[in-house]
């Protein structure tokens, strides 16, 4: 295995990884482009609309029209805003969302992927930097809006961050490991098959958490605009405001390949290569995650906590229980 | 790589969370001081268990184990503060003088 | 049968315990009948341990290693010996009517339980004090009885009397005790042993015994003046000196318990306690375990003439004493108080002379007569609420069981035939004639005919005459007239246990072999005492017959009238050489522990604080404060160690 | 070659990691909006992580990330928008005389320990990037539930207490 820690710095070497990283960088960004696109499409269709049609063949540019426009507005900063977080904060939130997808395994060979030991942890970790973007951006604007929108995005996604964590565990236990790619080649010879098979319950936990943490609806509480405007992102505008929708549509991206690698047998799959039924499964989820969000409505604020400490977490235990007991006795 | 300059990044840091914790005036930066001093040793326990003749992994367990106190501390800090500062309206440590005679 | 002689003593701790456990919430009723079964019950075992041991000769004792010190064994355990086989049925039969008779006595009284417990717990001390075979066990116990005489005669504690009567009782003995220590510790460094056993012969007896128990004397003195501990004795003293040293500490011990001259002074005074508490301690309990333990350690004083010399002219004195002060009191307790004080010397007086057998017999009619007159005195002020002889009077009619029952006991008192007092008295008069002390026979004499005026001055107060009181004087209930009964059959039949023609007695105690002296029937002297008994009573009746006759001859005799009603000064005069110079020196003691120790302290007590008021100054209670100079506490700490050389 | 280290990918890591912790450090204790010192706390967190993960304990270096950056941080910035009062900068600083003589303190110490640490000898290192036989997520499992099973218990024992406990503490009398 190639060690960076042992090899000596070449610019070569260097070179190698930056151009990686560009890769990956371009292909996430082709990818959040046509998510866009696909759920305007999607919600369109169930809202009997006909969703982006103009800009280009079906609508297929409409995407790279809109991020074209958000580059050339003018970047605004308010004159009572934190100058300096208020320029971070979209970095701080949209670097981690880019760095998770390192571990998420692809394909069958997973190309530029970090075959992590730690992998599912490092996912959970990283993802939770991305509230503290969320928090500064929210106090760097000096807007009560936006600040409001901040705290409650907060308070929501450490909140759900643990029954997320939890519905994994069962997940873990049955795979005996933290790296992603042996979960995937465990769940090609365990006798229940995938694991959303056995871990149903870790599963629909696993996916009302994910929709918590990414902020959509039914949990679209920080960013309601009804209630906030637009949440924490209130007073920002092009570019920086890109970085933030970036980073909501990578995250669901990752979200959605996190749960096919764990839930749903990653890559594997007969007669199509790899990477394609990985694609497949995880549009599946993407695709679910955008019909929820065209047919629930927002949750109330006041139930919001109580579900996750009340509901979540216990079935989650309970569900890591069942899990140890379940494989005590086979 | 050596010891050595891992010690000294802990020592370094060390010393700047003993600053802050003497320093500052603000309990929650104190508090936060106090954290990167528990840090600071964290990095050393890893770094015996990475060098040294038999590396071991309790090290890393130790660090665990400091790790989970620290967010104890920090869970329980932060409650304390809170009624204080309700009860004081102030998060200043120069208000938290009553334990003298 | 013996080997459930420990059972004698656990009886009434069980009791005592239950009673501690759930006394408060039992009825008067229920507190007795548990007290009185548990010692009526040790009462039947101890009778088949005596008819066993009559059967079948004493029996070994049954030891536990306790102590383990160095080289040396103490062990705990019990042994029955004809001796202590009559001293617990004695002691049992006394107590378990005592018991008994108390449930009329104390009735209604708020601490009726806690009054039952203390009484068991009296009663298994002094058992335990009986029938044990070591002389440490036997301390223990010794102590035991001396707190609980202290708790029973302190037992109404808010009277000022009685809680100075059980000061006075517990420091007088503990003087006794202390004398008793030191020669048990004198004995421990001569034998390397606490058991009695061991001391006296050498090595632990085996069963049976070839001899009975104090028989042997002269082998204990073979043993000890001449046997492997002559190289041991202590302090390099010689044999002949250590054995009376030991003897004298033993019997100093002795003189505490059984309230012998000098040590004499509390006995009377403890009648501040409640009556059956009097009638335990003098008749069977307390002041029984003194000459006890005379006759336990019999050998040692066998060994020793000089020290059965003092123990016979001690015991002369004391009952010439304290029968001259009988004379005059008026306090009816006291005056049997005094009866006691001058019978137990009559006891040591055997004892001295040798008349082991004498001494035992006496100690046991004593304990039936004077526990009937204790408890016909505590009948008649339960029903005349006085303790004073000259407001009571008449009750002969109004009370005739307690009449016929103090009569008993009196006669058998004042030595007429054929009550017990007689037959035992007797022998000890003949047993000092006959061992050539005519002094000492004399001295019994004349305190023999003061007894039997004292106690017939209490009779012809108490019961002749008329009534003198405003109040309704009527017999106790069963509780306490049964007792009576019973105590008073023992009084009038127990002498002929012993009888110069049939001395059953003498043959248990010595049945395989001679104990000390066995005096040879004496018809002149029986007749002798006989008549002196009855002149006694002559007087008495020629002097209280009569009102005020008895103060005629008071103020004939002037002088020698106040020194006996002030009971020879001996308070006063122990007030005056012990009590005061002591006071004074511990007052000077006082004063330097005051003013100059504790000044000494407080100096040091004030520097500390006031250093401390200063310091506290440094204590801002700014915690960074203190975490700055923990800091460089810690860069000094490392800058030494640096300096040392790497301790790190 | 640096400072007679070969210029490797872990050197030159653990130069920039470093120069993180300590630069963020000193912000911390530099910077007077609270804000800004929550991102440097972030910092150097995040540093520190990195460091674990340099040294081959990467589960610890989650843990990390997951405890301390993620939610300490977190939590910290929420108590300071809590007790915030009108302004949002620090309370003054304490005298300047005490921050040199801390400031003095701070420095001996260190350098005694810089000294200390230069003059030992330490038991040699090797030089292998990885030095278990297993990944460590399985030895710190194993160590967790064989030889520190009781501690393991322990702490989480002292987690529900502190997690009780701050509730209790911090809730409003009512």
């Amino acid at each position: 295995m190639f060690s960076w820690q042992a090899t000596p710095l070449r610019p070569l070497t260097l070179l190698g990884m930056l151009i990686g990283v560009v890769v990956v960088l371009a292909l996430v960004l082709g990818i959040v482009t046509y998510l866009i696109y696909f759920e305007r499409k999607v919600i369109g269709w169930m809202q009997g609309r006909i969703g982006p049609n103009r800009v280009g063949p079906l609508g297929l540019l409409q995407s790279v029209a809109d991020v074209l426009k958000l580059l050339i507005k003018e970047d605004i900063i308010p004159a009572n805003a934190d100058r300096a977080l208020f320029l971070l904060a979209p970095v701080i939130a949209f670097v981690p969302s880019f760095m998770v997808l390192a571990v998420i395994p692809y394909t069958a060979s997973h190309i530029f992927t970090a075959n992590l030991n730690v992998g599912l942890l490092y996912y959970i970790a990283l993802s939770s930097l991305t509230i503290l973007g969320i928090v500064m951006a929210g106090w760097a604007s000096n807007n009560k809006y936006s600040l409001l929108g901040g705290m409650r995005s907060a308070a929501q996604m450490i909140s759900y961050e643990i029954p997320l964590g939890l519905s994994v565990l069962g997940v873990v236990m049955l795979a005996g490991s933290l790296n992603l790619v042996t979960i995937v080649q465990h769940q090609a010879t365990d006798r229940f098959g995938w694991y959303i098979i056995p871990q149903i319950i870790g599963f629909v936990v696993f996916m009302i958490a994910a929709l918590a943490e990414l902020n959509r609806t039914p949990f679209d509480l920080p960013e309601a605009e009804s209630e906030l405007v637009a949440g924490y992102f209130t007073e920002y505008s092009g570019f920086r405001f890109a970085f933030f929708m970036l980073s909501e549509y990578v995250y669901v991206f990752a979200i959605s390949a996190l749960a096919t690698t764990l839930f749903l047998g990653g890559w594997a799959g007969p007669f199509l290569p790899s990477w394609l039924w990985f694609a497949i499964k995880t549009s599946a989820i993407i695709f679910f995650l955008f019909w929820v969000r065209a047919t629930m409505p927002r949750m109330r604020g006041d139930q919001l906590m109580s579900f996750a400490w009340k509901v979540l977490i216990p079935v989650a235990l309970f569900n890591v229980v069942l899990t140890g007991a379940l494989s005590l006795i086979g | 790589m050596a010891l050595q300059p891992f010690l000294a990044l802990g020592a370094i840091l060390f010393a700047i969370g003993a600053y802050g914790a003497l320093t500052k005036r603000n309990l929650i930066i104190v508090l936060i001081s106090l954290e990167m001093m528990l840090n600071a040793a964290n990095i050393n326990l890893v770094a015996f268990s990475h060098f040294g003749k038999t590396p071991h992994v309790a090290g890393q367990v130790f660090a665990l184990f400091i790790i989970a106190l620290g967010a104890a501390e920090v869970a329980v800090g932060l409650g304390i503060l809170l009624a204080f500062f309700r009860m004081r309206n102030s998060a200043d440590v120069k208000d938290a003088s009553a334990m003298k005679w | 049968m013996t080997g459930l002689a420990w059972l004698v003593p656990v009886l009434p701790l069980a009791a005592y315990v239950l009673l501690l456990i759930g006394g408060r919430r039992l009825a008067e009723g229920a507190v007795t009948s548990i007290a009185v079964l548990a010692v009526a019950a040790s009462f039947v075992i101890s009778l088949a341990i005596m008819i066993q041991v009559a059967l079948h000769g004493p029996q070994p004792a049954v030891t536990f290693p306790w102590l383990v010190l160095g080289s040396a064994t103490i062990s705990f355990g019990f042994e029955v010996t004809s001796l202590n086989a009559m001293m617990l049925v004695m002691v049992s039969f006394v107590s378990a009517l005592v018991l008994l008779f108390s449930r009329g006595y104390m009735r209604g009284d708020a601490r009726f339980a806690r009054f039952y417990q203390y009484l068991s717990l009296f009663v298994f001390a002094m058992l335990g004090l009986v029938i044990t075979s070591n002389l440490l066990e036997f301390y223990i116990f010794w102590e035991l009885v001396g707190v609980c005489s202290y708790l029973l005669v302190g037992f109404w504690y808010f009277k000022p009397e009685a809680a100075a009567a059980a000061k006075k009782a517990f420091i007088v003995t503990r003087i006794g005790d202390v004398g008793l220590f030191v020669g048990m510790i004198l004995l421990y460094l001569g034998f390397h042993t606490m058991n009695f056993d061991t001391i006296f012969y050498g090595q632990a007896v085996s069963s049976p015994y070839t001899m009975a128990h104090g028989a042997p004397a002269l082998l204990f003195a073979a043993h000890a003046l001449t046997g492997p501990g002559i190289h041991a004795l202590p302090y390099g003293l010689a044999p002949a000196a250590f054995v009376t040293l030991t003897a004298l500490l033993v019997f100093v011990g002795a003189v505490g318990k059984s309230a012998q001259f000098p040590l004499h002074v509390w006995l009377p005074d403890a009648m501040e306690g409640p009556t059956p508490v009097s009638a335990l301690i003098h008749a069977a309990t307390m002041v029984a375990a003194g000459v006890y333990l005379v006759a336990r350690m019999f050998p040692l004083f066998q060994a020793s003439p000089a020290a059965s010399d003092v123990v016979a002219i001690v015991g002369g004195f004391t009952a010439i004493l304290a029968a001259l002060i009988g004379l005059t009191q008026h306090d009816i307790k006291r005056v049997i108080a005094y009866s006691t004080v001058s019978q137990l010397g009559y006891m040591m007086l055997a004892l001295g002379v040798g008349a082991y057998v004498s001494g035992i017999f006496h100690l046991m009619t004593h304990a039936f007569f004077k526990a009937l007159l204790f408890l016909t005195a505590g009948s008649v002020i339960h029903a005349v609420e006085t303790q004073d002889l000259f407001e009571m009077g008449g009750l002969r009619k109004l009370m005739p069981l307690t009449n016929a029952a103090f009569l008993a006991g009196a006669l058998a008192l004042s030595g007429i035939p054929p009550f017990a007092g007689f037959w035992s008295k007797d022998e000890i008069l003949s047993a000092a004639f006959s061992s050539g002390n005519y002094v000492l026979y004399a001295v019994g004499l004349i305190a023999a005919f003061c007894t039997a005026f004292y106690i017939f001055r209490v009779y012809f107060l108490t019961f002749g005459g008329e009534y003198k009181g405003d109040r309704h004087p009527h017999e106790g209930g069963l509780a306490m007239t049964i007792p009576l009964t019973a105590l008073a059959v023992m009084a009038t039949v127990a002498g002929f246990f012993n009888t110069p023609w049939a001395p059953w007695i003498a043959n248990f105690l010595q049945d395989r072999g001679a104990v000390g002296y066995d005096p040879a029937v004496n018809w002149g002297l029986m007749v002798v005492s006989a008549v002196v008994g009855l002149a006694g009573i002559g007087l008495a009746y020629y002097a209280y017959g009569a009102p005020g006759r008895a103060q005629r001859m008071a103020q004939k005799s002037g002088f020698l009238y106040t020194l006996s009603f002030n009971k020879f000064y001996f308070d006063e005069l122990y007030d005056r050489i012990v009590t005061r110079p002591i006071r004074a020196i511990a007052e000077a003691l006082g004063f330097v522990d005051r003013w100059i120790i504790d000044g000494l302290v407080r100096l040091v007590s004030g520097g500390v604080y006031t250093g401390g008021a200063g310091l506290r100054y440094g204590n801002t209670g700014q915690i960074q404060t203190y975490g700055l100079v923990t800091l460089f506490g810690v860069a000094v700490l490392l800058i030494i160690a640096a300096g040392i050389g790497g301790v790190l | 070659m640096f400072f007679g280290m070969p210029l490797t990918g872990q050197t030159v890591s653990f130069f920039l990691l470093a120069l993180l912790i300590i630069a963020s450090g000193v912000m911390l204790m530099t910077l007077t909006k609270v804000m800004h010192m929550a991102v440097a706390l972030a910092g150097v967190f995040l540093g520190v992580a990195g460091i674990f993960i340099l040294l081959g304990a990467d589960f610890v270096g989650m843990a990390q990330i997951l405890v301390y950056a993620g939610a300490i941080t977190i939590l910290m910035v929420f108590a300071l928008m809590l007790t915030q009062k009108g302004d949002d900068t620090e309370s003054p600083e304490a005298s300047t005389g005490r921050s040199l003589l801390t400031l003095l303190g701070v420095v001996v110490f260190t350098g005694i320990m810089l000294l200390v640490l230069r003059g030992t000898t330490w038991p040699y290192s090797q030089s292998a990037v990885d030095p278990y036989t297993q990944p460590t997520v399985v030895l710190i499992a194993q160590s967790l539930y064989h030889t520190y099973t009781i501690p393991f218990e322990l702490l989480s024992l002292i987690l529900t207490a502190a997690l009780v406990g701050s509730v209790v503490i911090a809730r409003k009398e009512d």
